[in-house]
């Protein structure tokens, strides 16, 4: 699939709003962006030079998605243990802080399967925080969350910004960041990879 | 020739069995590998045609 | 490493945790081979002469069974996503996930093994290369599986085309796998048989993990 | 080689040498049945049932060099992701299918006789078994999911890991002692084997060269159909396109 | 569980707003009202009858909650058939009625597989209308939609209301219903279901 | 009864569309037989000696396979809420879901055995009676197992628990319908054994549907 024409690029401490109607591919380019998918034409650069290894593109990156990559027979803090592990960014204790930014510190010891809709998601995002890394890929991260949450979640990604972070978000409603680009999508072309001449 | 007569062509040493269906299913899978190839192209040219006329 | 490690224990760790999964295996291993005396009759002269082929068939049914799933809750919950953006290498993921697979289902099914081959009256010089031939063919049946699992996912009939794609390359695994055990009862030698195996394993270990995360890699797109 | 990626220079070249090849083939093939069936002489051990061995090794020939094919065409699909070397390999397996059932189906008609059996497990006849097993499986995992490129990049990963089956098929015979006859070609190089002589092995190169023939004659044509389809699909996508993103009514 | 102290009714042609931080029992109230859950004390009354059979009071509601219910393999089509054939009420012409509400008619024919998140919820909201029941219980229904959806989704509340229907509903940000009661949910206190008098 | 037609032709359909599970229980059952020839030798002797209790094994395994499922994916997609919600009877929506899944997965079986008993090598006599025990086993197998999915369903270890809760019931089955296709081959009647079967199938249709509708609106809550 390809986006016709898209030429952006986020300076350090930049923000870039993705704002369309449902369908319009906010989620098909943050993938793209996140190197979980392959542009067809067109090219990723990170710090000017294309990224060719998406293995490695993956140290760049934080991605939230659709979908909250929890393990319901974990705990919060296990759950979220595992992840700062896995990607070792950060030391230990950014589990516990990254528990009280998003107001988890209370359900640290419950089974993930208990927590509520917005709880489960707010898991997800707390990953931003326990293991940090330059460029954040948000899909809609204001869903479900209360006004409570989504303080934290802008104030999060201020502090994120203000350390010279990068964040790039779709979003409906909520407005997050302050002095970002906004990207609007409209018209999403799926297009098939074989191209020929016609004659 | 390696046969006196037909009939020992067609018997093949005794083993006609063997020998004829073996060049019996070659002789089918070749053949219909060729008119299910042909088929499918007129199949799909048809398509297309079509779907270029409707586009227009 | 961290990659590797904290996979690794996290994959022991959810299995011991919900042990759905790998107690199914191994209860559907157990169950299996037990039900042969009740289909088959108990006398102890037709069982004996079947009890190696039963065990690996067995086997290798519940290591199906169990692939089924290595990738697919992952795949679902959107954890494969976050796997990919690991930032080092993909194929240390697969290993992770391949090594927690055979330790949690084919470390029990060896350890299972000799009880269940008692159950089905395996002459006693069986025991020893039963388990020999199974520790050293479960690894590829977990390196194969793996690789057919990751190619499947997603795919419209996933579990008959896992059958379908891995069985096949499991049929050497078991051919070899009963002729050691054979080769013992009737006392020839068995290493030749288990070389084999041991060779298999090797090239699965060599191939499958980078296929696997070329698969892996492409589900995700 | 980039000039091949593209699909009408491709089918430019493929549609021209078309007739050439598609005329050698109905050459070759005149020249090998009859040969193969009447002029030959029988083998001493074998008696007629050698004329089973023009059509068994030349399809056994076949099914290798076509998944070697396979193979070779799926790199290159994964690495550059030439579209047409998809195309290539998915028209291609089908009939290497065909040519490995017919292998097999040669090989057990040949066995009942020469061996008093239809089948054994030896490595020869294993792996090529399994061989057809993996022909089954790019095929069925091909077409498997909805979206078809899905298909195209596992069916590939597929074909690439496969192909450690087809040097096994091929030495098998040196590694293990079986049953089956080790390589007759080798060995009239070195002039040991007096069975084969060049009565045989001319009816056995002509059916060769047949069956290869036929095979990129054919090749040509599902080419055409896989393009076609592509263009169909695509022609489909760009069509729904317009609507995907469509709205409540303001 | 029970809530402490809750008592509402809703008339015809009513609405309740739930409100409350994330995990204060908007769910879990919900679902007791579809007799999913059953209370420990107190009671559901339809009607002015007590509920006892909770197998028929399925008949009187729609309940839309965070899983979709939604078989990727069927069609945005088939899949709304389905429910319309299962509960069996409207007439077969409302599943293109729905699919035409919730903007879903160029879709009709998309295995629900390919649509976007937005698509996906808007997909289970046609349920409502495919299919009408005089009570609907909407968790957090504006989720993952766009403007216009979400246009579309407070028209269809209130016609919904206009013809006497009742819609109770969870939500964070989005006011979907004008002139309803709001029921702000505070703090939820799951108690255990055995209760004995201290002596 | 719209709630019974509409969910049946919907799993009917479903199992076409998307035909992995009832595929992947074909072809277990398919593979699962055609590996023991090569697990146990060729022998014809051993082979038809072993057939009827092999094919009802592995029938049987089959369907297990295949329970694990019934309930899952409705339950964690959200479909079993919106059912629970029909507003007629619980009852026959587990009326509707148990007999798709004969239709899906037992009746295939049914039409397999003969072809798989005949690689097995099963004497000619056998057929009938295989056939007819399996129609009238698969049944009770469907119901139980049903039951069984339900209890276990949202359970940590639903898949052991599964297949210990169910295959112990399982095994009287087993021993009927093995025993109904030796009776046949011995030329003894096969007719008392066969009538047990069905009695077994008239206790779990009066007693298996309402259980499993109070296990599911309990898994719910
Ligand atoms: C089902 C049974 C059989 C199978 C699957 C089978 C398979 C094969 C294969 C894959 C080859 C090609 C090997 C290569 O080119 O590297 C081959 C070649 C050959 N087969 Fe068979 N075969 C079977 C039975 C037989 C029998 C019964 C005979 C003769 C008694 C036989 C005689 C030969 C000969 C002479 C060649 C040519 C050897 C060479 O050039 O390598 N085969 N067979
Ligand atoms: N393989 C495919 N072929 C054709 N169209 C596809 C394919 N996959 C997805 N689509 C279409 O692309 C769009 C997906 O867009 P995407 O999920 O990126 O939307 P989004 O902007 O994130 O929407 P939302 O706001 O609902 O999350 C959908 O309209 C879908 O129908
Ligand atoms: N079995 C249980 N035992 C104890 N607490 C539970 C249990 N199940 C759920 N909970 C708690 O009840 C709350 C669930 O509330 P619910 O899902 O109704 O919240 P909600 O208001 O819908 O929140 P959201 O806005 O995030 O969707 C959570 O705080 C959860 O921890
Ligand atoms: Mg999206
Ligand atoms: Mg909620």
């Amino acid at each position: 699939m390809v986006f016709t024409q898209l030429h952006f690029s986020v300076a350090a401490g930049g923000a870039i709003v993705l704002r369309g109607p449902n369908g319009s591919g906010k989620t098909t380019l943050l993938r793209l962006m996140a190197g979980l998918a392959r542009p067809v034409t067109g090219q990723l650069k990170w710090s000017g030079a294309a990224l060719e290894d998406s293995d490695a593109h993956g140290k760049h990156l934080r991605f939230i998605g659709h979908l909250d990559a929890i393990k319901p027979a974990f705990t919060v803090r296990e759950n979220l243990t595992f992840w700062r592990d896995f990607w070792n960014t950060g030391d230990a204790s950014r589990v516990v802080d990254a528990m009280e930014a998003f107001g988890l510190a209370a359900l640290a010891d419950f089974p993930a399967r208990l927590l509520s809709a917005g709880q489960r998601h707010r898991l997800a995002l707390a990953r931003l925080i326990a293991s940090p890394a330059p460029l954040w890929l948000l899909d809609e991260p204001a869903n479900a969350l209360d006004d409570r949450s989504l303080n934290a979640l802008t104030r999060t990604i201020a502090d994120h910004r203000a350390k010279g972070g990068m964040v790039i978000l779709a979003s409906h409603g909520a407005d997050l960041v302050s002095g970002g680009t906004t990207l609007a999508l409209d018209k999403f072309t799926p297009t098939e990879v074989m191209q020929w001449d016609e004659t | 020739m390696a046969f006196e007569n037909f009939a020992a062509f067609i018997d093949m040493g005794g083993y006609a069995a063997w020998v004829w269906t073996a060049y019996g299913l070659a002789t089918v899978a070749l053949v219909g590998m060729l008119v299910v190839s042909r088929r499918t192209l007129k199949a799909r040219t048809r398509e297309f045609e079509e779907m270029k006329a409707n586009r227009k | 490493m961290s990659v590797f490690t904290a996979l690794l224990s996290r994959d022991l760790k959810l299995a011991l945790r919900q042990s759905a999964d790998s107690l199914t295996v191994i209860a559907f291993f157990a169950i299996a081979t037990v039900l042969f005396p009740f289909g088959v009759g108990p006398e102890a002269e037709v069982l004996s002469r079947i009890a190696a082929g039963v065990v690996w068939v067995a086997a290798l049914l519940a290591a199906l069974l169990s692939l089924d799933r290595v990738f697919t809750v992952d795949f679902e919950d959107g954890t494969l996503d976050q796997l990919l953006l690991n930032g080092q290498s993909m194929t240390l993921v697969v290993l992770a996930k391949v090594i927690a697979h055979w330790l949690t289902t084919g470390v029990p099914l060896i350890i299972m093994s000799p009880v269940l081959a008692v159950t089905l009256q395996l002459p006693a010089e069986g025991y020893g290369t039963l388990v020999l031939a199974l520790l050293l063919g479960t690894p590829t049946v977990s390196l194969v599986g793996a690789l057919g699992a990751a190619l499947v996912l997603g795919a419209r009939r996933g579990g008959v085309l896992l059958s379908l794609l891995v069985l096949p390359l499991y049929i050497p695994v078991l051919i070899f796998g009963t002729a050691a055990v054979e080769a013992a009862l009737t006392g020839m030698p068995s290493a030749p048989m288990l070389s084999i195996l041991g060779g298999f394993a090797l090239i699965a270990v060599t191939l499958c993990p980078f296929g696997t995360a070329a698969a892996l890699r492409q589900a995700a797109e | 080689m980039h000039k091949f990626a593209n699909p009408t220079q491709f089918m430019r070249i493929a549609n021209a040498i078309y007739p050439w090849v598609a005329g050698i083939c109905v050459l070759l093939f005149a020249a090998a049945i009859p040969i193969a069936l009447m002029f030959s002489p029988p083998d001493y051990q074998q008696g007629e049932t050698v004329r089973i061995m023009y059509i068994h090794v030349s399809s056994a020939w076949l099914m290798m060099m076509i998944y070697g094919i396979i193979a070779a065409n799926s790199a290159m699909f994964l690495i550059w992701r030439h579209p047409m070397a998809n195309l290539v390999a998915r028209a291609s397996a089908p009939m290497g299918a065909v040519f490995c059932a017919l292998a097999l189906i040669t090989g057990m008609l040949w066995g009942q006789p020469m061996w008093g059996t239809f089948w054994v497990w030896d490595a020869r006849l294993t792996s090529t078994l399994i061989l057809f097993f993996l022909y089954i499986g790019y095929i069925a995992l091909a077409d498997a999911f909805e979206d078809s490129e899905r298909g195209d990049k596992a069916a590939a990963i597929l074909a690439l890991v496969g192909s450690v089956n087809v040097p096994i098929i091929h030495f098998s015979v040196e590694w293990w002692n079986t049953l089956h006859q080790p390589s007759i070609i080798k060995a009239s190089k070195e002039g040991v084997d007096s069975s084969v002589h060049s009565s045989i092995l001319l009816p056995l190169f002509l059916m060769m060269g047949a069956f290869t023939m036929f095979y990129f004659a054919l090749l040509v044509l599902r080419l055409r159909s896989e393009l076609l389809a592509a263009k169909i699909r695509n022609a489909r996508l760009s069509q729904i396109a317009g609507h995907s993103a469509a709205q409540p009514a303001e």
